[in-house]
């Protein structure tokens, strides 16, 4: 399989882990942790695909994917915002049940062929050399991915909004003290998170795992998606190149499968995950060692410099439940 | 005022409705229990497996099967062999049937336990030869479940479909021919323990693949290739087990051999009722005079929609053949892929020898058994 | 513009924060809020401020009544406060602070904000770099944007509390001439503080608080006497005729502990060579502003944190590259100054407390410990029961609390800054207890803001200006001024 | 006093209704009779002794996970790689009973394989407390990962060295002879049942009356604070990780020796995760685990009727233990509240 073909398919096969990612990147940046992805991602892609079955409309259907990762991403926000529930807590516990709600609710419509998103070649960019067949050639989820990151950034570095944003999970008793409602923001930006989340699971039941089924075939991306997150450090940039990388190793796993019989798919099959963790590890040793460097980045090796970069803070308050009755 | 019906229940390792292995059972059963006209009853517990139902064994659902009132029972599954042989053990006045195993012919079987399969074979040489015909880059993917005898046996028949219709019929070269086997680790795909079918898939295709024989229960082949010629690609699938899961694959299905566990299971209910019960290792050959007789051939071949006159009077007459035995695919000389003899030459295949396939055949691609 | 509290009252629980207050705050004036700790300054700030609801009371402003209860809305009435704990964000740049709160396009214009940044500095003569990161600024730093944001925002009162604690001499004049022309300006600036000698240096007008009530009010010029008077009563006369507390040590012993060269940088702060000697029975303040390396200094002591060079030795012993359950071993003992994120488990309660701390068994002895819980309660007069929490006692009982988990038998006690938020009398009582208990037993090493502590207590000071020691004499052969000096970084001798 | 009491039964009032207000929406959202599907649950799970074995069948894994949480929970960790330190444990079984099964008697074959099952489910704990101490990795990410390997582990001894000659399925190992089975008496598991009450007692005095379950608490709220009196939340947190291995391990051994008598792919079972419900239910106090267990035990076994009588599916269950949870620590947020307002 030639590289083209490789990084297209590593493109493509990223898009629904974007949105689950930066969707969890703007609820983590306001300082919520919303761990329920496994399970949402489930709920919404059965939700997506009852809803494409039966009205055959793809928009409607993405639509209520996105309501319904709202939706449970509302949970976690209210009990924490509003009760002082722990974030983790609602989240783990939602994660097991949005799974089995998903099962329970959807086994009427187990493999039942339903509509799918469309292939579609972008007219005139698809025949440039190497671009072309590797970015666009594909279709709208994957074009939509796309204008996520770059959204992504763009709103968080360059409005006010984002600034907000950012402020929320740095400081929220600082924020609210600035006249911003901390609250409101952060069930704002959780629901906007989910609704992502909700998205990238009709994506899964509507294109890159058609139809519905048990296993659906998107369990265990929840959790990945989680991790990717921490490996992106919490940037829309780097969150959107650790995705990619997760959906690299995934993919070279069959590969290597193929051109290495006598290893068991099975180690292939598990490879990525560990691999994300071991990163992490990596970054935390950098991250200490990045702490004696001295500042001026024209001084530093290049291993010390990707170190550097791979330095990550989390937002500050990320997961603290303020609840203090003056709020 | 009729006597209460005589109730027979099944096993099902996957969702009733999986448009695969499970709903050709659960389908058969119903078939069977509206014909009857109240005289049978059919109840079933699907998902049989541990990933679906955590904690759960086999002789656990068989109590609950029997205190339904449940006479004969049906595991579909190679997997709950070692569960219902226990299960036979528990409830020696239960009737049991284990599809696809062999205990019977191992002797480890009790007195109250048979087992049951259809010559699928045959369905795979067709399902082969198909794929011979129309492969326009000689390169033949076979979408492999676990690995065992059953499995091996059917890739290989497979293998020899494809290659006498690509060197007999078209008279290409045999080394231009290329099938390879990839097993994903299961019937099913399980997220996390298996290989993805679907990756697999377009895998496959993306490496200059065009047909994909499907192995496996569900119908990640048939989507993936539909995907794909969506894109312009000139791609084909071939599914498995279930009559009509070539509906949905539209012009990229050559065609689907699948099974018809009636006339099994009338035999076994009937023997139950007659009180002719004896143990029995039964393998069904096809019903030659119409392998699509839904009351009496065991297994069948619908061929795809769209497919062409040409083809489809190549493969009429190559059915007849094996029919008529002129054709033997399973004749020797075959070799092992580790150079060892199969079959000398112009030995024909035993029952049993075909059973139990210790490796893929010389000429396929693939693990003959995880390392 | 002119502000008037009526009858404000603020009760948390049974706890009177504030208990029917009323005054006048002029425009164009700087009004001083005085009051021990606990009096409830902050609370009533933070009223004025609209951070915190009032439970009774009304405000007017220029003669009519107003009701807020958010920041928002006392922003828009022209109030904003300077919090006593800096409520900015650490992890933003100085610039994206600045605008945080302003109302701005929703597109953020970089260049426009930095110029109207750089000019406000101007003026009050601060000096903020706009793209450096906050966390890398120093208290007063980060006191200057907040003002300058304020004043961004247009506010006619400003409120701050306590600005000049934790902040250097230099930065404090700063501020303080800046409140000067502020109020010039016709800017109300309201200052909270129980610094005396900030309040007289600035305010025309004083309000003294204490326990939530007002007790006096005063006009400038003021006079010293009757202001603490006013906050105290007779507290004051018992530190000002009690001398050093701790008797000198009998000289010529050898070293207990000695640090030679510490070299360690932690993040922003680095040490550079601190070398330091503590003899039995000797007690040690070390002074210096925040940040300056003594925080970190008093942790290496404490074998907390590991020097990068160095060594650190008890009685000969060399301790360099041990953990701190060593130096535990060698009856060294810390007590940071944030009791209950470092030293105290909040949920835990008392008796909790002294089971995990002195019994050392497999299995629990509850009888006994709660026999030796009463005794301690007993002993340090701490306000509590066995079974309360220790997030649930107030800032001095936590300090009773840990000052009665030390060991009797523990050689050296370091404490970092040990009466924080803590009101005059408490404090002497603190260093009351810690004589009775450790004089001349054990030495001690501690660090505080306030020079007459030190100078009270310590018969040796020593000053840390950026990770150096400066200056490290006896207090005999020292003065204040010098130390003052010193502290900010001017030092005669060569 | 009788206040309290009144307001605590009240609570568990509001919880319940709610619970089954909810479940019962759902049910006739999947449009069948809530009434009936509760009669089936608890028909399914208490009519028949058989049945009742069967709940203790579950109720064994569920106690002995639990048990080995409370260890974490009470040092404030998420030890989500309890499944695979069960997976391990589960391995070690297997292991042990393969290779010293013909050497020795039965029993003894099983007490040690209960001991390498301990001590391979501590040692998956200890790696998870190892990248999280030393590693920096959060325990719920470096636990995880953990599952995915022990799952990788467990399939690759299942299709390589361990699979039955000339098959790879997931069917699993081949079954253990049934001397190597751990003793039933009217199916009911009695020396798992016996086990799992042991460590279950053991796990209750240590966290309440030993030094130790003191510095798990202290080290859980202020693991800094810790380190001035000389308590290493390092040590503490491996120590804490290793205990909740162990008998996770343990979980492993009585699915292996218990249950399946053989090593399938999927010999968790899930009960890590379940008894993290469980625990959390159980508001991470000891004393309520048996009784929660129990319960979760009886759903999981009646909810094999939904599918065969109802033609809904089981996954039922896992939908009410969840609410449960979720209803549950919210109502005790709200009466926390309650107690905060009337001060
Ligand atoms: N979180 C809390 N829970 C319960 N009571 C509290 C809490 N915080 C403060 N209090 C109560 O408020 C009272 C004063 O608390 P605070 O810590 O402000 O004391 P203080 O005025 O600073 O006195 P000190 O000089 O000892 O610090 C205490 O009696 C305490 O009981
Ligand atoms: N959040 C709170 N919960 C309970 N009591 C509180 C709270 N905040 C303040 N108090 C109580 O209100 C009283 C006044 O507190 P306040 O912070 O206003 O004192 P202060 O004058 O600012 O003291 P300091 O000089 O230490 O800042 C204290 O007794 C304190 O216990
Ligand atoms: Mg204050
Ligand atoms: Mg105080």
């Amino acid at each position: 399989m030639d590289t083209t073909i490789l990084l297209a398919s590593v493109i493509s096969s990223a898009a629904p882990i974007i949105f689950a990612t930066l969707g969890e990147t703007f609820t983590e940046r306001a300082g919520i942790v919303n761990l329920s992805l496994d399970g949402t991602i489930l709920l919404s892609a059965m939700v997506g695909f009852v809803v494409a079955y039966n009205t055959h409309n793809l928009i409607l259907a993405f639509l209520a994917s996105g309501l319904t990762g709202a939706a449970v991403a509302s949970i976690v926000a209210i009990g924490s915002l509003f009760y002082g529930l722990s974030q983790v807590a609602i989240g783990f516990v939602l994660t097991l049940t949005c799974r089995d709600l998903a099962y329970f609710l959807g086994n009427a419509y187990t493999r039942l062929p339903g509509p799918q998103v469309k292939h579609l070649a972008i007219p005139l960019l698809k025949d440039l050399p190497f671009i072309g067949p590797v970015f666009f050639n594909h279709n709208l989820v994957v074009y939509l991915s796309y204008v996520l990151i770059i959204f992504s950034w763009y709103y968080f570095y360059k409005t006010k909004a984002g600034l907000i944003l950012r402020a929320c999970g740095e400081n929220p008793v600082a924020a609210y003290s600035r006249g911003i409602n901390v609250k409101l923001h952060q069930l704002a930006y959780t629901l906007w998170g989910g609704f992502w989340v909700g998205l990238s699971g009709a994506s899964y039941s509507l294109l890159f795992k058609p139809g519905w089924g048990r296993p659906q075939g998107a369990e265990g991306i929840g959790w990945i998606a989680l991790a990717i997150v921490i490996f992106g450090g919490w940037d829309p940039l780097k969150v959107a190149l650790g995705t990619y990388f997760f959906a690299f190793l995934q993919l070279v796993g069959i590969l290597l499968q193929s051109s290495y019989p006598q290893i068991p798919s099975q180690v292939f099959q598990v490879a990525p995950f560990p691999l994300m963790i071991l990163m992490l590890v990596i970054m935390h040793i950098s991250s200490q060692k990045t702490a004696k460097l001295d500042p001026q980045p024209q001084h530093l090796s290049p291993i010390q410099r990707l170190l550097r970069f791979l330095k990550t803070t989390p937002p500050a308050a990320l997961g603290s439940n303020v609840h203090t009755k003056e709020f | 005022a009729q006597e209460k019906p005589f109730t027979f229940a099944l096993l099902l390792v996957g969702p009733y409705n999986d448009h695969g292995w499970s709903q050709a059972h659960y389908e058969a059963g119903k078939a069977l229990e509206q014909e009857s006209h109240g005289k049978l009853k059919m109840i079933y517990i699907d998902k049989v497996n541990p990933a679906d139902r955590p904690g759960i064994t086999v002789p656990q659902l068989v109590d609950e099967l029997v205190d339904q009132g449940a006479k004969l029972i049906f595991a579909t599954s190679d997997d709950m062999k070692d569960g219902i042989r226990e299960a036979a053990l528990q409830h020696p006045d239960v009737y049991f049937v284990h599809i696809s195993g062999d205990d019977v012919l191992q002797g480890k079987a009790p007195k109250n336990l048979s087992n049951l399969m259809g010559k699928m074979i045959y369905g795979k040489m067709m399902a082969g030869f198909m794929a011979g015909l129309v492969t326009k880059t000689g390169k033949i993917a076979y979408l492999g479940p676990l690995i065992n005898d059953e499995t091996r046996r059917l890739a290989n028949s497979a293998y020899l479909g494809a290659r006498y219709a690509w060197t007999k019929v078209l008279h290409k070269d045999p080394k231009k021919l290329k099938f390879s086997v990839n097993w994903i680790g299961f019937w099913f795909n399980i997220p996390g323990v298996t290989a993805d079918p679907t990756q697999v898939t377009k895998n496959f295709f993306n490496s200059g693949y065009d047909v994909v024989i499907s192995g496996i229960d569900t119908t990640e082949a048939i989507v993936v290739a539909k995907q794909f010629r969506n894109q312009g690609k000139q791609v084909w699938a071939i599914p498995y087990d279930y009559k009509k899961s070539c509906q949905e694959g539209g012009d990229v299905c050559l065609g689907v051999p699948y099974f018809n566990w009636k006339p099994g299971y009338k035999h076994f209910i009937n023997a139950v009722l007659n009180k002719t019960w004896q143990q029995e290792w039964l393998w069904m050959p096809p019903y030659w005079q119409d392998i699509n007789n839904k009351d009496r051939s065991p297994i069948g071949f619908i061929v795809g929609p769209t497919v062409n006159k040409k083809i489809k009077t190549a493969l009429a007459n190559f059915i007849e053949q094996l029919s008529s035995k002129q054709i033997q695919l399973f004749k020797g000389p075959l070799y092992y892929q580790d150079g060892s003899v199969f079959l000398r030459a112009g030995e024909i295949a035993s029952d049993k020898k075909i059973w139990y396939s210790k490796q893929l055949l010389k000429g396929m691609q693939g693990p003959s058994s995880a390392k | 513009m002119k502000i008037r509290l009526e009858n404000i009252c603020k009760y948390y629980g049974k706890v009177k924060a504030n208990d029917k207050i009323s005054f006048t705050i002029e425009p164009n004036s700087i009004h001083g809020i005085l009051g021990e700790n606990g009096a409830g300054k902050s609370t009533l700030m933070k009223i004025l401020a609209g951070f915190t609801p009032k439970t009774s009371g009304k405000i007017f402003i220029n003669g009519q009544m107003v009701n807020y209860n958010t920041p928002t809305k006392a922003l828009e009435l022209g109030i904003g406060m300077l919090y006593q704990d800096p409520q900015d964000f650490a992890g933003l740049t100085v610039l994206e602070n600045f605008l945080l709160g302003l109302k701005t396009s929703w597109k953020i214009k970089e260049y426009e904000y930095t110029v109207k940044l750089t000019n406000l500095c101007q003026q009050l003569g601060f000096k903020l770099q706009p793209e450096a990161y906050l966390k890398d600024l120093t208290v007063g730093e980060r006191q200057q944007l907040e003002i300058v944001r304020l004043l961004a925002l247009g506010v006619e009162v400003l409120i701050l509390d306590e600005p000049s604690t934790g902040i250097s001499t230099q930065q404090k004049q700063i501020l303080f001439t800046a409140l000067k022309r502020l109020a010039k300006q016709g800017k109300s600036i309201l200052l909270v503080s129980h610094k005396l000698e900030d309040i007289t240096e600035l305010c025309d007008q004083v309000t003294v608080l204490s326990n939530g009530q007002v007790t006096g009010e005063f006009m400038a010029p003021l006079d010293t006497e009757q202001l603490l008077e006013c906050m105290f009563g007779q507290k004051l006369k018992q530190i000002i005729n009690s001398g050093s507390i701790f008797p000198q040590p009998k000289n010529k012993s050898t070293p207990l502990v000695q640090v030679r060269d510490i070299c360690s940088d932690h993040g922003r702060i680095r040490l550079k060579n601190c070398s330091l000697s503590i003899y039995p029975g000797e007690i040690i303040g070390i002074a210096g502003l925040e940040n300056s390396g003594q925080e970190l200094f008093l942790r290496i002591l404490a074998g907390l944190v590991r020097p990068q060079k160095g060594t650190i030795t008890i009685n000969g012993k060399n301790l360099t590259e041990k953990n701190n359950r060593t130096f535990l071993q060698n009856h060294i003992h810390f007590i940071p100054t944030n009791r209950l994120e470092e030293g105290l488990f909040a949920d835990l309660t008392l008796l909790e407390h002294y089971l995990l701390v002195f019994q050392q068994s497999f299995w629990l002895k509850s009888k006994s410990a709660y026999k030796l819980c009463l005794q301690k309660i007993e002993d340090l007069k701490i306000k509590g029961l066995p079974n309360t929490p220790a997030k649930a006692l107030s800032g001095g009982n936590q300090q009773r609390l840990l000052l009665s988990l030390l060991p009797r038998q523990a050689k050296l006690l370091i404490l970092e800054h040990p009466t924080r938020g803590l009101d005059v009398e408490s404090a002497l009582w603190v260093w009351q207890y810690l004589q009775k208990c450790y004089g001349l037993k054990a030495s001690i090493v501690f660090s505080s803001p306030e020079l007459d502590e030190i100078f009270q207590v310590a018969h040796k000071v020593i000053v840390f200006y950026n990770g150096q020691i400066l200056l490290s004499k006896k207090i005999s052969d020292t003065t204040p001024e010098e130390v003052g000096n010193a502290i900010a970084g001017k030092v005669e001798h060569a | 006093m009788l206040k309290s009491y009144y307001s605590l039964i009240n609570k568990w009032l509001i919880a319940l209704v709610c619970v089954v207000a909810v479940t019962s929406i759902l049910l006739l959202f999947a449009h069948t009779p809530p009434l009936t599907t509760y009669k089936l649950l608890l028909k399914g799970s208490l009519s028949s002794r058989a049945k009742l074995a069967r709940v203790f069948q579950v109720w064994v894994p569920l106690m002995l996970c639990s048990c080995g949480l409370l260890f974490t929970f009470s040092m404030k960790l998420w030890n989500i790689g309890i499944e695979g330190q069960v997976m391990l444990g589960a391995i070690g079984a297997t292991a042990s009973l393969m290779w010293i099964s013909p050497h020795f008697a039965p029993w003894m074959c099983l007490i040690l394989s209960l001991g390498i099952a301990f001590i391979l489910g501590a040692l998956w704990g200890f790696g998870s407390g190892l990248l999280k101490t030393s590693g920096g990795v959060n325990e719920i990410f470096g636990g995880l990962g953990l599952n995915f390997v022990a799952q990788g582990l467990i399939l690759w001894l299942i299709f390589g060295p361990w699979k039955r000659p000339g098959i790879a399925s997931m069917s699993g190992t081949k079954p253990f002879d049934v001397s190597l089975w751990l003793p039933h008496i009217h199916r009911f598991p009695v020396l798992g049942m016996l086990l799992a009450l042991i460590i279950f007692i053991l796990t209750a005095i240590l966290l309440s009356s030993t030094r130790q379950g003191l510095k798990f608490k202290a080290l859980g709220i202020n693991p800094k604070a810790g380190k001035l009196y000389g308590l290493s939340p390092t040590a503490n947190t491996l120590i804490a990780m290793t205990l909740a291995g162990g008998c996770a391990g343990l979980c492993g051994f009585f699915q292996v020796t218990g249950v399946y008598h053989r090593l399938i792919p999927a010999i968790s079972s899930n009960y890590g995760y379940l008894s993290l419900l469980v625990v959390m239910l159980a508001n991470y106090k000891w004393w309520p685990i048996p009784f929660i267990s129990f319960f979760f035990a009886c759903l999981n076994v009646g909810s094999i009727q939904l599918p065969l009588i109802l033609k809904i599916d089981s996954s039922l269950s896992g939908v009410i233990q969840g609410i449960c949870v979720l209803v549950f620590i919210w109502v005790k947020q709200l009466s926390v509240f309650e107690r905060a307002d009337d001060t």
